[in-house]
C-alpha cells in the first residue's frame, strides 16, 4: 500500500444538510477522509448514513434546495472543490472523477443511444471529434467486457440487462481515465452471478488503469472482497476506518461489530438464530451532541449520552469513534 | 363625381352575414340577393321610395302606357337597345324567357318561385320584347323579372344547369355573368368575394370604383367598428345594433350611419289555441282555444301596458319609428286608426283585467279566474334587442298581474319550418311569440293575405303558413277575398286599411316598432341612396369616392 | 411499429363509419331547418320546393348510404380524376351543400390556407411559447417566474375569446390603428410587404388562440419537466460534467417532451373545430367560421362533413400521438 | 415508568382526526389558502349576496340605466352614479351587482355540477377501462366517439328532445339548467378517462393491488379501496380544469345563443353581452371578467393545495 | 418420493406462461415462459428456498403457487384442495390459509391507508368481527409482529422499511394461514434490520406452525432460515435438496457457480476461494435455448446439453436435479 503517498482526494469536516418542512437533516457531520493514489477505499454503512450524500456532496450532485453543503474542504488536484466555480467544478467531473450510481436501471437515459451517453463526456472534456469519440466509446465497452461492442453502441439502454447497463455506467465513468472513480453501490441491484462479474471485471480494470477507488456498499462481503481500505459510516458520521483485514479481525466500534455479527455467512457456522442490532437508525435532525448509535449499543454509558466521540487513534491506521475501547473493555480516559 | 370608369379605385363593403351563392333563383336569402345585384339586374326595380323605376327595360309597362293589357293578363317589357352582358354577348328577350324557364324548371327548388306565380308563358315576339303572360288577371303584374329577386340570367351560361342539375353548376352560381356594373373575379362561398368594373356597362364613366370586396362573416358590432371606428371598410350593411352602441361608434367620426323605412314590423303574437303539452298532438289545432288569450280584454291589456316608445328608443333609436299597425307602409296603406296603442296605459291595463273579472285570488302576484291563471310563455329568436324587449315587456306585464316566461330560441330552428321540431315560429307552441315580417316590394296583398283562417299552421298542412296565431274571422277573410279581384289601388288601399285594423282591434298581432334598416359607410363614400324596397346596393354603380 | 400502425388503421375504419352514423343521426334528429334563413318572405309552397331540391325529403337510411358512397367512394373519385386527369367519377354526384350548392370538398379546400395560417400558426406560436414557460416553470419552481407563470396561464385559460378578441381589437385596430381588424382571406403573400401584411392581419387572432394553447401545454410541460428533474440520469449527467443547459435542453427535454407530444397531438383536433369564436370575432372564415354558419344554416352535408373529418383528425391524431410516442420513446415496442 | 403512563402508551396514537391533518397540511399552502378564502367569498357573494343586497337582478329601471360603478365618482364628478347601484347599472337599469350575484350563482353552479358530472363520468370509464381489460377497448372507442361529437348539433338535439320533459318535471329554470349543465359534463369527461384509465393501468401493477387481490379483496372493493385514492392526484387536477372549462364553455354557449333564457344572468353572459359596450362602460366587462378568472385562479391553487394535503406522502408527520 | 408426513402443499409441472401478442390481429405470437414446469412439495412446517437469479421465475412461481395469476397447467393442491384450475371467484374462501408476504414493502402497502386499514382488510373480506374486534385482533397482530400498537394510525410512509415489511407480515398473518410464500420479503432492506424480519419469521412459524415458501436470491440468508432449498434457472427447478447438502456440495453446475459467487464477509476466505466466473447474461425465457436451459453459460457444457433437456430427477435420496451430468452416473 503506498501509504506515504500524498492523496489525491482529501475530505475535512465535510458538512451537508437538507432543508425539509420538519427541519434540517443533518446527513453529513464532520466527514473526513483521504484517498491515496491506486487505493480502493470501500465505504460502508446502513442504509441512509450518508454514503451517498458524503461522496455527490463532494462534486456538488446534490439538488440545491434542499441541499446544502454547510463546510470543510474538498482538495482535489490542489483545490477546494467545494469553492472553485461551477465551470471549474464541470471540468472535474466526469473528466478527473467518475461516477458510477447505485441504479443502473434508472441512471441511463431513456432515449438516447448508449453510445452517446458513453461519447457525451468524451466529446465535452477531452475535444475529441464524433469519429473519434465512437473509436474511443467502442474501446471502452470492449473493456468492460461488452460483446460485440461496435454495433450495441446503437442500442438504447433499456435494450441491455441490467449487469450490462451496469457496466456501460462504468464504461462512462471510465471514459475520460479519471483519477478517482466513486462507485456508489454499483453492485446492489444485481444478481450475485453477475455481481461476481462485475467485481472481478473491476479488479481487472484497477490493475491495467491504477485509479483510485472509493466503492460504496453495504454489503461487507464485497468490501472484504475487494477494498484496502474501509470506512464505516453511521448516522452521517464516520464511526470507524481501517485497512480491511484490521476492520473484519478487529473491529472497535461496536455497530462495526454488530453488523459484522447480524450477516449470516455462507460457509460459516450457521447460527440458531440471527443477532439482531435492536431498534431503528436515528433520525438527524439536529446536530451530533451526543453519540449516535448510544440507544442500540450495548456498551453506552452516560458519556455516550452527553458528547459526540471523536475518532480515537487505535494504530496500525485504525481509528474509531467510540469512548469504549474495545480491546481494553473498558471507557478511554481522553 | 365624374370622370372614366374605375377612378376611384377599390371600395370594401362589408356584411356581418356571408353570402354563400350569387344565384338569387337558388337562394332567397337577403346576402345572397343584395350581393347578387352588384352582377345581375332586373328589367325594372324600385327606388328609395318604393316607386318602380326601369332599369334593363325601356320603361315600366303600366295599363296607361298600354305595357300592360287592360284584362291584367299580359305584361309587355320593351328592353333597352344595345345592351351587353359583360361577356360582350347581347341581351336579348331569350335571356328574359330563360330566367323564368329556369326559375320554374321542376326539381330545380328555385327561392324565387312567387314570384313567377301563374306564369303560363313569356313570348319573345323580337329580340327586344318580353311578352308575360298570366293564367289570371294580376292587379299587380310587377313580380316577374322585378327587384332584386327576380333579375334576368344569361341563357348561353345556365342552359344546362336547369332543373335537378342547377346545384351542380358551382361555377354558374358563383360566377353568373350579368349586365351589372361589376363581374365577379373570385368568389369564396360564406366568406368573401372580389368583382371588378364591367367593361361592358352600359353607361359611360360608371361605376366609379375599378374594383370591390364584399366581405361577410362576424356580426354587427364588428362590421360597425370596421366602419366607424377603424376605416377599414367603407360599407356596412343592417347595423342591427343598440343605438347608444351605434352612436357611440360614430363618435369616432369616420363612418356615418343611414337609415330607411320599409314595410317591417317588430310584432307580437298572441295564440288562439291552447298549447298544452298534455293536449298531445291536439296542441295547437283550431278547436282547441286558449284559455285565456282568447279573451279579448287579456289581448287588450298586454298590448296597453306596452311602452312602445320606450322600446322603441332602446332597441332601435333613430332607426325605428312607433307604429300601431302591421301595415305601416307605404304610406297609402298606413292605417291612423289604432294610434291610441302609442301610449302607455298600465292602469288603464288593469282596470281592463279588472272589469273582466281577472283577479289575483291566490295572492301570487298574478291574476287569475276559474282557476286559470294569466301565465304565458313568451318566445322569440336569439337577438341582443329582442331579448331587451323581453326583458322589458315581461316586467309590465308581470305588473298588471300576467306571469311572464321568457324563452329565445336558436333563429335556425325558430324559423325552420322542420315539423319535427316542437320549436318553429309556425308551430308557435307558445302563449306569445315576437318577430319582425315585412312584404317585398310595395304591394301588400300576399302579406295581408296571411292572416286568414285557412292560412293557419295546422297538423293537417304540416304546420305550413302565415298565419301563426290561428286567427279566423269571416269578416277578416271576406276583406281579404275582395282584394283578390280589386285592381285599383285606392280601393286596395281601403280593404288593406280595414283587414290591418281587425288585426290591430282584435289585439291578435301587437305590433311594437316599425324597424328601419341602418347602414353605415364612410364618410369618403359618395352616392349611397338606401333603399328598402329593393337591394341595397341597387346603386352601386353611383357609388363614388369624396376626396379629401 | 408498422404493422401496429396499420393494425390501429384498420380497427379505426369501423370505429369512424360508428362516428360517422352516429353524427348522422344526430344531425338528423337536430331541429335546425335549412329554410330558416331564407326571408320570411318566401311563401311556404317555394320553401317546400326548394327543400325537395336539396333531396330532405328523403329517410336516413336511403341519405346515410348515398352520403358515405359520396365520402368514400366519388369525394376520392374526384380528387383522383383532378390530379391524373382521369375520369373515374364520370359526373356522380359529389357531397353538396345545401347553401351554396357548391361541393363542400371544395369550400373546405378554399378555408384551408386561413385555417392553418391562423388556427395552425397559433397552436405552433401557443406550443412554442408554452415550452420555455414549462422548462423554465420547472427548472426554477417556486420562483418567481414560475409563480407568474402558473397564474398568467389559468387567466388567459379563463378569459373567453369573445372578450380577449374584441378588447385585442378596441386597443390594437380602433385605438392605435396598427392592425385591421378583419382578416383578408383574399390576400395572397407574394412578396415582403404583402407577408408583412400578412403577418399584421395574422397577429391578434394568433395571439387570442395562442393565449388558450399556451395555458394548458405550458402546464403539461412543466409537470413533466418536474418529474424528469427528479430522475436518476440527470445526476449521472451532471455527473459526467455536462454543463446545466445540456442536461436540461437534452436529456431532461427530451425525455419531458415525451407525454407532451402525446397532449400536442391531441390538441390539433379541438383547436380545429374550436376556434370557432375567435374565427366569428375576426372574420378570419376558416374552418370552424364555415362549421358554424353552416350549423347556423341547417347545412347537413356540410356539417356532417365537417365533423366527420374532425373525428377522423381526432382518430388520426390519436393513432399519430401513440406511433410518435413509440418512435420517440425506445423503451416501447409495439409489435 | 408509572402504571399510568403505560396506559397511555397503549392508546393509540390518534388524538387528530385525519381531516385535521389534511387541514393542517393544505393551510401551508399559500395559494391554496388564498383561493379557497377568495372562493368562499365568492361563493357567500353568489350565495347569500342577494338576501343582503335585495335588487331583484331582473328588475328594469330605465331613469337609472348606465348608472356607473360609485368608484367613478372618484375621478369623474359628472359620472351618473348611486349607492343604489354600487357596481353601477347595465343598459336597460338592471343592477349590475344583483346580476353578478345571480350570475354567480347559475355560473357556479353549472361550474360546480357539469365538472362534478364530468369527472364521475370520465373517473368511472377510466377506471372500468383501465381494471377491466375486456372493456378497455370498447370504452376507448366509445370515447372516441364522443370526442368527435360536435356539441352545438348536440345541444341542440338535447334541448329538442328533453327541454319539455324536463321543462315539465322541474320547472323552466331548472330544466334548463339540467340540460346545459348534462351538455357540458358529456362533453368533457374524455381527458379524466384517459388519464384515469392510464393511471390505473399503471397502479394494476403495482405490488399493492397485488396484495390485495392474494386477500381475496373483490373487484369493486379493489377499486373503491385501492384504485380510486391513489388517481386522486389527476382527478383533482381534471377537476379543477374542469370547472374552468364548464364556466367558459357556459359563456361560449351564449355566444352561439343556445345558453340559458335572456332573463337568466350568468357571468359569461354578462360578460358577452357588455362586450359591445367595452370602451364606454369598462365596467362591465371587468366584473364578470374578474369573477371568472379568479374563480377559475382560485379553483386551480385550492386543487393543488389539496393534492398535496391529501397525499400522506407529502403530509407527513 | 416422501417418506415423511403429507406435504401441505404439492405443486405439479406448473406452468406459467405469459403471451406475447404481436402482428396484425394482435396474434398470440409467443410467450414467456416464466415458470416452465416447476415440481415440488413443501411438508407443513418447513420452510422451502427458493433462490435463483432475478428474472428467472421465482416471484411468478410464487404468486402461480398462489393463483394469483391464471396458471397455464398443472396442479397445485393445498391443504388437500387443488386449486390449480379453480375460478378465481371460488378461490376467495381459499384465501386465508394461503398468503404471502411481498417483496417490496413500500409497494406493496396502499399509501393511502392507515396501518390499522390496511391490516384490517383481510378481517373485513373474509370475518365477521365486529369493529372492535377488528381493532383488537390488528391490535395483537401488531404486537406479534413487534409494532407499537400507537401507530394504527400511521400511513406506511411513516415507518421504516424493517416497520414496512412487519406491517405486510402481519397482513399476511390476520387470517391465521397455513401457508405463506415470503416473495423476496427481506430483498429491500437493511442488513442491520434483515436480521430482525428473518428472526421474526421464524419466531411466527414456531408460534403458529406456518410452512413458508422463502423466495430469495440471498443465498446466505435462505440458508439460514430455509429446511430444503430449490435453485431455479430460466423457469425451471434445476436443483432441489435439503440445504446442508446443497451448501456442502451442489450437484448442478449452475448452482455451484451461484454459491460460488456469494461474496464472503472475511477478507481472509474472499481471497482463497476460487470462484466461479460465469460468463453472459441469462437467456430471454420467451426464447430459451434448446436442451438444457443453463446450457448457454455451463463451464462444464458437453454435446448433449444443448440439445436434450436433462430430467430432473431424484439423484441421491431427497436430492433432486436436472442436469447430464448426473444421468450416467444414476442411470
Ligand atoms: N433530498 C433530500 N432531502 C432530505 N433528506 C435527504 C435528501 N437526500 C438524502 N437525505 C437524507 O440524507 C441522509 C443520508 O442519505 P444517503 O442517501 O447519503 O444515505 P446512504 O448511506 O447512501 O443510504 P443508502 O445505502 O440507502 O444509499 C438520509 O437520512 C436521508 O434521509
Ligand atoms: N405479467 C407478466 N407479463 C409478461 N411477462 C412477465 C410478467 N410477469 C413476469 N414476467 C416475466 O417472467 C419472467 C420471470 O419474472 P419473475 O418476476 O417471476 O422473476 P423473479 O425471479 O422473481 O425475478 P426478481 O428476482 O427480479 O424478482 C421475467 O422474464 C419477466 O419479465
Ligand atoms: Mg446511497
Ligand atoms: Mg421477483
Amino acid at each position: 500500500m503506498p501509504d506515504g503517498a500524498l492523496p489525491v482526494l482529501d475530505v475535512r469536516d465535510l458538512k451537508t444538510v437538507f432543508k425539509t418542512r420538519g427541519g434540517e437533516v443533518h446527513a453529513v457531520n464532520d466527514v473526513s477522509f483521504e484517498l491515496r493514489p491506486g487505493e480502493l477505499l470501500g465505504v460502508v454503512g446502513e442504509s441512509g448514513s450518508g454514503k451517498s450524500v458524503t461522496m455527490m456532496s463532494l462534486l456538488g450532485l446534490l439538488p440545491s434546495p434542499p441541499a446544502n453543503v454547510r463546510g470543510g474542504q474538498v482538495t482535489f488536484d490542489g483545490r477546494d472543490l467545494l469553492k472553485v466555480n461551477p465551470d471549474e467544478l464541470r471540468s472535474v467531473r466526469g473528466a478527473k472523477i467518475g461516477f458510477i450510481f447505485q441504479d443502473p436501471m434508472t441512471s441511463l437515459n431513456p432515449v438516447f443511444t448508449v453510445g452517446n451517453q458513453i461519447m457525451e463526456p468524451l466529446r465535452k472534456h477531452m475535444g475529441l471529434n464524433k469519429r473519434e469519440a465512437a473509436v474511443r466509446a467502442q474501446e471502452l465497452l470492449e473493456l468492460v467486457g461488452i460483446p460485440d461492442a461496435a454495433r450495441r453502441l446503437l442500442d438504447y439502454p433499456h435494450q441491455f440487462s441490467g449487469g450490462m447497463r451496469q457496466r456501460v455506467m462504468i464504461a462512462i465513468a471510465l471514459a475520460c481515465d479519471p483519477q478517482v472513480l466513486i462507485a456508489d453501490e454499483p453492485t446492489t441491484a444485481l444478481d450475485v452471478t453477475i455481481q461476481a462479474q462485475i467485481l472481478e471485471l473491476m479488479k481487472e480494470l484497477r490493475s491495467k488503469l491504477g485509479m483510485a477507488v472509493i466503492w460504496i456498499t453495504h454489503d461487507l462481503g464485497v468490501i472484504a472482497g475487494i477494498a484496502d481500505r474501509v470506512m464505516v459510516m453511521y448516522a452521517g458520521q464516520v464511526v470507524e476506518h481501517a485497512p480491511v483485514e484490521e476492520l473484519f479481525q478487529n473491529p472497535q466500534h461496536p455497530y462495526t461489530r454488530a453488523l459484522l455479527k447480524t450477516i449470516p455467512t455462507i460457509s460459516g457456522e450457521r447460527a440458531a438464530r440471527l443477532t439482531i442490532i435492536e431498534g431503528q437508525p436515528p433520525i438527524m435532525m439536529a446536530p451530533p451532541n451526543a453519540c449516535a448509535f448510544r440507544d442500540r449499543c450495548d456498551v453506552a454509558f452516560e458519556r455516550c449520552a452527553q458528547e459526540n466521540p471523536p475518532r480515537y487513534d487505535v494504530g496500525h491506521g485504525h481509528d474509531a469513534a467510540c469512548f469504549f475501547d474495545a480491546r481494553t473493555g473498558v471507557p478511554r480516559d481522553v | 363625381h365624374e370622370g372614366e370608369r374605375g377612378r376611384d379605385g377599390e371600395v370594401k363593403i362589408i356584411y356581418w352575414q356571408a353570402p354563400s351563392i350569387l344565384n338569387p333563383y337558388l337562394s332567397g336569402g337577403t346576402k345572397e340577393l343584395e350581393a347578387a345585384s352588384l352582377i345581375i339586374e332586373p328589367l325594372a326595380r324600385y327606388d328609395t321610395d318604393g316607386n318602380l323605376v326601369a332599369w334593363l327595360a325601356e320603361e315600366v309597362p303600366t295599363v296607361a302606357n298600354g305595357g300592360v293589357s287592360e284584362d291584367l293578363k299580359t305584361i309587355t317589357w320593351k328592353l333597352k337597345p344595345g345592351l351587353v352582358w359583360s361577356d360582350g354577348t347581347p341581351l336579348t328577350s331569350e335571356d328574359v324567357k330563360f330566367s323564368w324557364e329556369y326559375c320554374t324548371a321542376e326539381g330545380g327548388g328555385c327561392a324565387q318561385g312567387e314570384k313567377y306565380l301563374d306564369v303560363v308563358s313569356v313570348d319573345t315576339p323580337d329580340e327586344l320584347t318580353a311578352v308575360v303572360n298570366f293564367s289570371v288577371a294580376k292587379p299587380f303584374p310587377y313580380g316577374p323579372f322585378v327587384g332584386a329577386q327576380a333579375p334576368i340570367i344569361q341563357k348561353a351560361q345556365f342552359a344546362d344547369c336547369m332543373g335537378p342539375k342547377a346545384p351542380e353548376c358551382t361555377d354558374e352560381n358563383f360566377g353568373p355573368i350579368g349586365t351589372g356594373p361589376f363581374v365577379v373575379t373570385d368568389f369564396r362561398t360564406n366568406d368573401v368575394f372580389t368583382a371588378v368594373a364591367n367593361e361592358n356597362y352600359r353607361e359611360a364613366g360608371k361605376p366609379a370604383f375599378a374594383s370591390v370586396t364584399f366581405k361577410g362573416g362576424g356580426d354587427a358590432a364588428a362590421a360597425g367598428r370596421a366602419v366607424h371606428e377603424t376605416g377599414e371598410y367603407d360599407y356596412a350593411w343592417n347595423l342591427q345594433l343598440a343605438p347608444d352602441v351605434l352612436a357611440g361608434m360614430a363618435e369616432a367620426g369616420l363612418g356615418q350611419n343611414v337609415a330607411a323605412f320599409g314595410t317591417s314590423v317588430e310584432r307580437i303574437l298572441l295564440n288562439q289555441t291552447n298549447v298544452d303539452p298534455a293536449l298531445g298532438d291536439q296542441r295547437g289545432v283550431i278547436g282547441n282555444p286558449h284559455p285565456f288569450l282568447t279573451d279579448k280584454s287579456v289581448r287588450q291589456a298586454m298590448s296597453m301596458a306596452i311602452d312602445r316608445a320606450l322600446l322603441t328608443e332602446i332597441g332601435y333609436g333613430e332607426f325605428g319609428r312607433l307604429t300601431c299597425n302591421v301595415l305601416p307602409a307605404p304610406a297609402i296603406f298606413a292605417s291612423d286608426a289604432n294610434d291610441s296603442c302609442l301610449v302607455q296605459d298600465i292602469e288603464g291595463a288593469k282596470g281592463v283585467l279588472e272589469a273582466a273579472g281577472w283577479t289575483d285570488t291566490d295572492g301570487d302576484g298574478f291574476r287569475d279566474k276559474d282557476g286559470i291563471k294569466l301565465s304565458v310563455l313568451y318566445q322569440t329568436s336569439t337577438n341582443a334587442v329582442r331579448q331587451d324587449y323581453q326583458a322589458l315587456i315581461k316586467q309590465w306585464w308581470e305588473e298588471i298581474g300576467v306571469e311572464t316566461e321568457l324563452r329565445n330560441i336558436d333563429a335556425s330552428v325558430f324559423f325552420g319550418s322542420d315539423p319535427g321540431s316542437p320549436d318553429t315560429f309556425q308551430k308557435f307552441f307558445a302563449d306569445v311569440e315576437m318577430f319582425t315580417n315585412n312584404f317585398d316590394g310595395t304591394d301588400p296583398e300576399a302579406y295581408m293575405a296571411g292572416w286568414t283562417c285557412d292560412q293557419a299552421p295546422q297538423p293537417s298542412n304540416q304546420w305550413q303558413g302565415n298565419n301563426m296565431p290561428r286567427f279566423c274571422s269571416e269578416e277578416y277573410d271576406a276583406l281579404r277575398a275582395e282584394m283578390a279581384v280589386t285592381g285599383d289601388i285606392n280601393e286596395r288601399a281601403r280593404l288593406a286599411k280595414a283587414m290591418n285594423d281587425i288585426l290591430m282591434q282584435e289585439y291578435i298581432i301587437l305590433p311594437l316598432t316599425h324597424r328601419g334598416r341602418n347602414s353605415a359607410h364612410a364618410v369618403s363614400l359618395g352616392g349611397v341612396a338606401l333603399n328598402v324596397w329593393d337591394s341595397e346596393l341597387w346603386n352601386i354603380a353611383d357609388w363614388y369616392r369624396i376626396p379629401g | 411499429m408498422l404493422t401496429y400502425t396499420l393494425r390501429r388503421l384498420l380497427l379505426s375504419i369501423p370505429t369512424l363509419l360508428f362516428i360517422a352514423f352516429v353524427i348522422f343521426m344526430l344531425l338528423e334528429l337536430a331541429p335546425g331547418d335549412p329554410m330558416a334563413s331564407m326571408p320570411l318572405t318566401i311563401p311556404p309552397e317555394v320553401k317546400e320546393k326548394m327543400r325537395e331540391a336539396l333531396g330532405l325529403g328523403r329517410p336516413w337510411y336511403v341519405r346515410f348510404p348515398l352520403w358515405l358512397n359520396q365520402f368514400f367512394i366519388v369525394e376520392p373519385q374526384y380528387w383522383f380524376d383532378q390530379t391524373f386527369g382521369t375520369n373515374f367519377a364520370n359526373g356522380a354526384q359529389r357531397i353538396i351543400s345545401f347553401q351554396s350548392r357548391s361541393p363542400v370538398f371544395d369550400t373546405i379546400a378554399e378555408r384551408m390556407p386561413q385555417t392553418l395560417w391562423v388556427v395552425g400558426m397559433s397552436y405552433v406560436v401557443g406550443v412554442l411559447i408554452a415550452l420555455p414557460i414549462g422548462i423554465i416553470s420547472a427548472y426554477k419552481q417556486y420562483s418567481v417566474f414560475d409563480q407568474a407563470g402558473t397564474f398568467v396561464s389559468m387567466i388567459g385559460f379563463s378569459v373567453p375569446p369573445f372578450f380577449s378578441g374584441v378588447l385585442l381589437i378596441v386597443v390594437f385596430s380602433v385605438q392605435l390603428k396598427w392592425l385591421p381588424s378583419i382578416y383578408d382571406t383574399t390576400h395572397v403573400v407574394t412578396g415582403w410587404d404583402s407577408f408583412v401584411f400578412q403577418l399584421r392581419q395574422m397577429v391578434m387572432p394568433v395571439m387570442v388562440l395562442a393565449l388558450q394553447t399556451t395555458a394548458q401545454v405550458s402546464r403539461y410541460m412543466r409537470a413533466s419537466m418536474l418529474d424528469n428533474l427528479g430522475q436518476d440520469y440527470v445526476r449521472t449527467a451532471r455527473a459526467k460534467g455536462m454543463s446545466e443547459s445540456v442536461v436540461v435542453m437534452k436529456h431532461v427535454l427530451r425525455n419531458s417532451m415525451l407525454p407532451v407530444i402525446t397532449v400536442i397531438a391531441l390538441g390539433i383536433p379541438a383547436i380545429f373545430g374550436g376556434a370557432i369564436i375567435t374565427e366569428q370575432i375576426f372574420k378570419v372564415n376558416g374552418l370552424g367560421q364555415l362549421l358554424i354558419t353552416a350549423l347556423q344554416g341547417s347545412d347537413i352535408p356540410m356539417v356532417m362533413t365537417i365533423t366527420f373529418l374532425l373525428a377522423v383528425l381526432i382518430v388520426m391524431m390519436n393513432l399519430i400521438a401513440d406511433v410518435l410516442y413509440g418512435i420517440l420513446d425506445p423503451r416501447i415496442r409495439y409489435d | 415508568m408509572t402504571d399510568l403512563t403505560n396506559v397511555e402508551m397503549e392508546v393509540v396514537e390518534k388524538p387528530r382526526s385525519q381531516w385535521r391533518d389534511v387541514w393542517d397540511q393544505f393551510k401551508t399552502h399559500k395559494g391554496a389558502v388564498a383561493g379557497l378564502s377568495f372562493l368562499i367569498f365568492i361563493t357567500l357573494f353568489a350565495a347569500v349576496g342577494p338576501f343582503l343586497w335585495d335588487v331583484d337582478p331582473g328588475r328594469l329601471d330605465i331613469r337609472n340605466k348606465d348608472v356607473r360603478p360609485i368608484y367613478m365618482g372618484l375621478f369623474d364628478s359628472s359620472a351618473k352614479v348611486s349607492w343604489a347601484n354600487p357596481m353601477g347599472t347595465d343598459n336597460l337599469g338592471r343592477d349590475i351587482m344583483a346580476n353578478i350575484m345571480q350570475g354567480g350563482r347559475i355560473s357556479l353552479a353549472v361550474g360546480w355540477t357539469a365538472m362534478v358530472l364530468a369527472v364521475v363520468l370520465g373517473t368511472t370509464i377510466g377506471v372500468l377501462a383501465g381494471y377491466f381489460k375486456r372493456l378497455d377497448g370498447l370504452l376507448m372507442r366509445f370515447t372516441d366517439l364522443v370526442l368527435a361529437l360536435p356539441l352545438l348539433p348536440l345541444l341542440l338535439v338535447m334541448m329538442l328532445l328533453f327541454r319539455d320533459p324536463l321543462r315539465a318535471a322541474f320547472g323552466p329554470e331548472t330544466g334548463i339548467f339540467l340540460l346545459i349543465v348534462a351538455g357540458i359534463g358529456i362533453t368533457s369527461w374524455m381527458q379524466t378517462a384517459r388519464i384515469v384509465r392510464g393511471d390505473v393501468m399503471a397502479l394494476k401493477e403495482r405490488e399493492f393491488v397485488l396484495a390485495a387481490r392474494s386477500i381475496g379483496t373483490p373487484a369493486r372493493r379493489m377499486i373503491t379501496r385501492h384504485l380510486l385514492p391513489n388517481v386522486l392526484s389527476p382527478i383533482m387536477v381534471s377537476a379543477t380544469l374542469g370547472l374552468a372549462t364548464a364556466i367558459i364553455t357556459e359563456s361560449a354557449l351564449s355566444f352561439l345563443g343556445l345558453g340559458f333564457p335572456s332573463d337568466f344572468p350568468t357571468w359569461g353572459k354578462i360578460l358577452f353581452d357588455s362586450v359591445d359596450r367595452m370602451t364606454s362602460f369598462p365596467e362591465r366587462v371587468i366584473w364578470p371578467g374578474l369573477a371568472i378568472s379568479l374563480t377559475v385562479l382560485a379553483v386551480n391553487y385550492i386543487g393543488d393545495g389539496l393534492r398535496d394535503a391529501l397525499d400522506p406522502r407529502i403530509r407527513g408527520h | 418420493m416422501f417418506d415423511g408426513p403429507k406435504p401441505l402443499v404439492s405443486v405439479k409441472d406448473l406452468k406459467m406462461h405469459f403471451p406475447i401478442y404481436a402482428g396484425f390481429f394482435r396474434r398470440r405470437v409467443g410467450e414467456v415462459k416464466a415458470v416452465d414446469g416447476v415440481s415440488f412439495d413443501i411438508v407443513e412446517g418447513e420452510t422451502l428456498g427458493l433462490v435463483g437469479e432475478s428474472g428467472c421465475g421465482k416471484s411468478t412461481c410464487g404468486r402461480a403457487v398462489l393463483r394469483l395469476y391464471d396458471i397455464t397447467s398443472g396442479s397445485i393442491s393445498i391443504d388437500d384442495r387443488e386449486i390449480g384450475a379453480t375460478p378465481q371467484s371460488d378461490l376467495r374462501t381459499m384465501r386465508p390459509t394461503m398468503q404471502m408476504v411481498f417483496q417490496d414493502p413500500q409497494a406493496s402497502l396502499n399509501p393511502r391507508m392507515t396501518v390499522e386499514a390496511i391490516i384490517k382488510e383481510p378481517l373485513d373480506e373474509h370475518t365477521a368481527l365486529t369493529e372492535a374486534e377488528k381493532r383488537e385482533k390488528v391490535g395483537e397482530l401488531m404486537d406479534a409482529v413487534g409494532l407499537n400498537r400507537k401507530f394504527a394510525k400511521r400511513y406506511p410512509h411513516a415507518f421504516s422499511g424493517g416497520q414496512r415489511q412487519r406491517i405486510g407480515i402481519a397482513r399476511a398473518l390476520a387470517l391465521n394461514p397455513k401457508f405463506i410464500v415470503c416473495d423476496e420479503p427481506i430483498a429491500a432492506l437493511d442488513v442491520s434490520i434483515q436480521a430482525q424480519v428473518v428472526n421474526l419469521l421464524e419466531d411466527l412459524q414456531e408460534k403458529f406452525g406456518l410452512t413458508y415458501l422463502f423466495i430469495s436470491h440471498d443465498l446466505s440468508m435462505v440458508r439460514h432460515i430455509a429446511t430444503r432449498v430449490a435453485v431455479m434457472y430460466l423457469g425451471k427447478v434445476v436443483e432441489l435438496a435439503p440445504r446442508e447438502a446443497l451448501y456442502r456440495d451442489p450437484l448442478h453446475p449452475y448452482t455451484k457457480a451461484l454459491l460460488s459467487a456469494v461474496p464472503e464477509p472475511d477478507p481472509s476466505l474472499a481471497t482463497a476461494k476460487e470462484r466461479i466466473i460465469l460468463q453472459g447474461d441469462v437467456p430471454s425465457p420467451s426464447n430459451p435455448p434448446n436442451g438444457c436451459n443453463f446450457c448457454t453459460r455451463c463451464p462444464s457444457v458437453m454435446d448433449i446439453c444443448t440439445k436434450v433437456e436433462p430430467d430432473y430427477r431424484e439423484v441421491q435420496p431427497g436430492r433432486y436435479t436436472a442436469c447430464h451430468l448426473y444421468n450416467d452416473t444414476a442411470g
